[in-house]
């Protein structure tokens, strides 16, 4: 049944008809349409001849197109490389070293046509071959000692249960969106701290530093967030100065230009 | 090599002069391929007319008496089985069955309680994407099934429970998983959830609901199982 | 567990006086207990410690060479196939298999023959590009995996064949391709050859050849099969 498949039903239904094929839909682009058209000469595909071959397509097209058939966008370009390469093959060669000759250009496609015809072949071979479930069977009743035997898996309802209960209860507890969220990561926030403070030797709001970046609003909290967490970290380091003149009054940054070793000494004790 | 031959299987051993009897051949390959035992009528069915259907088991039954796969009479049907007394040494060495892990058995828990659900919505109750692979698992235990897919934007697959995963759980159906109060009876919830929290009553007849589509062909591709 | 469902099973066929060699009785016994072509490290861990495995093999290759079931050799592990002139003698109760449209016979031939093979690798032969479905009809079969992704630009991802691929086709290897000689002869095969490759054939070991990196997490989202 699979070898009708192949057997390009279209195809073949039109080549029967005097006025050539016009169901340019019938075709798997433009290198199926050339095998059907190379398949009209009848010879041996290694020795087709590619002038002929060229002319019998765009002998194609054109009716195609006189019949107001529109003809998708690769045909029409395998018809414009296949003019050109009539072109060249009808007028001597020039030397141009440059260029791949008439004749190569010729062969290549010659072979690109065969190679396609082989594959065919080999797919209908496949095709053709005996088949599970078709020609031959395998065992069919399970046997329960069936020595691949999928892997059993074990749960009791105990777990089932107290999972259920402890993930809703968790989510119902925490105020935690799955929704996928623009995060200011740490890293970006000490990057641009870093960069920033560079800039200025003065007390600074850690709000105007960040000025920058808080042009999205959905971005307002995580930069905040871990642009300050950054500057804790900076200030452990000895890298920078953090002031705050009362509970949620603005903070004040400053670069600190010689590093504070003590602190950090300090801080490792702990 | 064998042009003759169609694209051969490769079958293994010498190549045989003759053949067995074509009828035993038959039989011995309707009975092997069969996922049931087969009826006598289906059997005569497939010998030529006038074949001595009796005769021909009564032979194929001899043959294969003293091998390791018998001719066995199950419920007036006939079936090849293996040798009974072989089955300790072909079985699986049963690996002890596997223990599901916590994400595993926690998306089982949602997609029991909240079927039909999509993995979207698995991960948005958890709170936490999962793995493709843990579906995967879950599938592969036979409790998990794809139901359909939901009428909703990039159509995804909707998840429920299997009568496997009833029989495994002792349940006689579904909805007796426990409720909110039982939960909270049991102990496996505490009393600080705040007001409106509720747990679903499940539901897993096999039905589509209105917001869900059949499977399409091809989806049954979906479950790891059925590609083998 | 099994204590209802087991009917003492009536063994038809006269008492025999002895039973067949033991080892092949296992042997013939696994095989058939299998839905699965089963590979040789499973077949010698259930025979004695010594046995020739190679040997009782061929010994009951040749058993069942004459019958209407043979030892078959796929996807280079052993397996008891019907014969398969009987196929149309057995005719199981099965849908027909979804028939495959020319392009994607042609793909799942250029995948075959050429694998790894890129998808614009395939659209370069077939000199037409190739729909998103086509390649999802083919991985829906079974037949046909995303293997991994060509080191070059773009990094493709690259396209081969399934062991269950040669268990419907009955093949041992994808050496055993047909035509493979055709394509092979006519230098179609070592055009797209990797330099440091000699031997033009197809290969579908599931290691990853120098040109190939393997697939990213997320890929299998490329799969259809990933339940999404």
């Amino acid at each position: 049944m699979e070898t009708s498949d192949f057997e390009l039903p279209e195809a073949e239904r039109a080549s029967h008809e005097p006025q050539l094929v016009v169901d340019v839909t019938g075709f798997e682009g433009p290198l199926d349409l050339l095998l059907m058209l190379a398949r009209t000469q009848k010879v041996d595909l290694a020795k087709i001849s590619i002038l002929a071959l060229a002319e019998q397509y765009l002998e194609f097209i054109r009716q195609a197109r006189d019949l107001r058939i529109e003809v998708a966008a690769d045909y029409l370009v395998m018809a414009a490389w296949l003019a050109y390469l009539k072109s060249r093959l009808l007028l001597p060669e020039a030397a141009g070293p440059e260029e791949p000759s008439a004749a190569d250009l010729a062969a290549d496609l010659a072979a690109r046509l065969q190679h396609l015809e082989a594959i065919r072949r080999a797919g209908a071979g496949l095709m053709t071959r005996d088949k599970l479930g078709t020609e031959f069977f395998a065992r069919g009743m399970p046997e329960e000692n069936d020595p691949l035997q999928p892997q059993q898996f074990t749960a009791t309802i105990y777990d089932l249960l107290s999972a259920y209960a402890l993930q809703r209860q968790k989510k119902a507890l925490s105020h935690h969106t799955v929704q996928q969220r623009v995060v200011w990561s740490l890293k970006e926030a000490r990057e641009a701290l870093e960069r920033l403070v560079g800039v200025s030797q003065d007390w600074t709001r850690l709000d105007s530093f960040l000025i920058d970046y808080l042009v999205e609003p959905s971005m307002r909290t995580t930069v905040l967030a871990s642009s300050f967490s950054a500057s804790l970290e900076m200030v452990k380091e000895g890298h920078l100065e953090l002031q705050q003149e009362s509970p949620f009054a603005p903070l004040w940054l400053k670069r600190r230009l010689e590093p504070r070793p003590e602190l950090q000494v300090l801080e490792t004790k702990q | 090599m064998t042009a003759l031959r169609k694209p051969p299987l490769k079958i293994v051993g010498s190549e045989p002069e003759t053949q067995a009897d074509e009828n035993q051949r038959v039989l011995e390959a309707i009975l092997f391929a069969a996922t049931d035992p087969v009826d006598e009528k289906l059997l005569a069915s497939r010998l030529p007319e006038g074949a001595d259907l009796k005769e021909e088991l009564k032979k194929l039954g001899d043959h294969y008496a003293i091998r390791g796969v018998n001719l066995v009479r199950v419920a007036g049907k006939w079936a090849l089985r293996t040798a009974s007394d072989l089955g300790h040494r072909i079985a699986r060495d049963t690996p002890p069955p596997r223990k599901l892990s916590r994400a595993a058995i926690e998306t089982l828990a949602i997609v029991a309680y909240h079927q039909p659900v999509t993995r979207a919505e698995v991960e948005e109750i958890r709170g936490v994407t999962i793995s493709k692979g843990t579906l995967d698992v879950l599938i592969e235990t036979g409790w998990v099934r794809l139901r359909g897919r939901r009428k909703a934007p990039g159509r995804p697959v909707t998840y429920g429970t299997t009568e496997q995963f009833l029989v495994h759980f002792g349940l006689d159906q579904v909805e007796d998983l426990p409720g909110l109060e039982e939960l909270k009876g049991a102990g496996f919830l505490d009393d600080r959830l705040p007001a409106g929290f509720s747990v679903p009553i499940p539901n897993d007849i096999s039905t589509l609901r209105d917001d869900e589509d059949p499977l399409e062909e091809g989806d049954a591709d979906l479950d790891p199982d059925s590609t083998k």
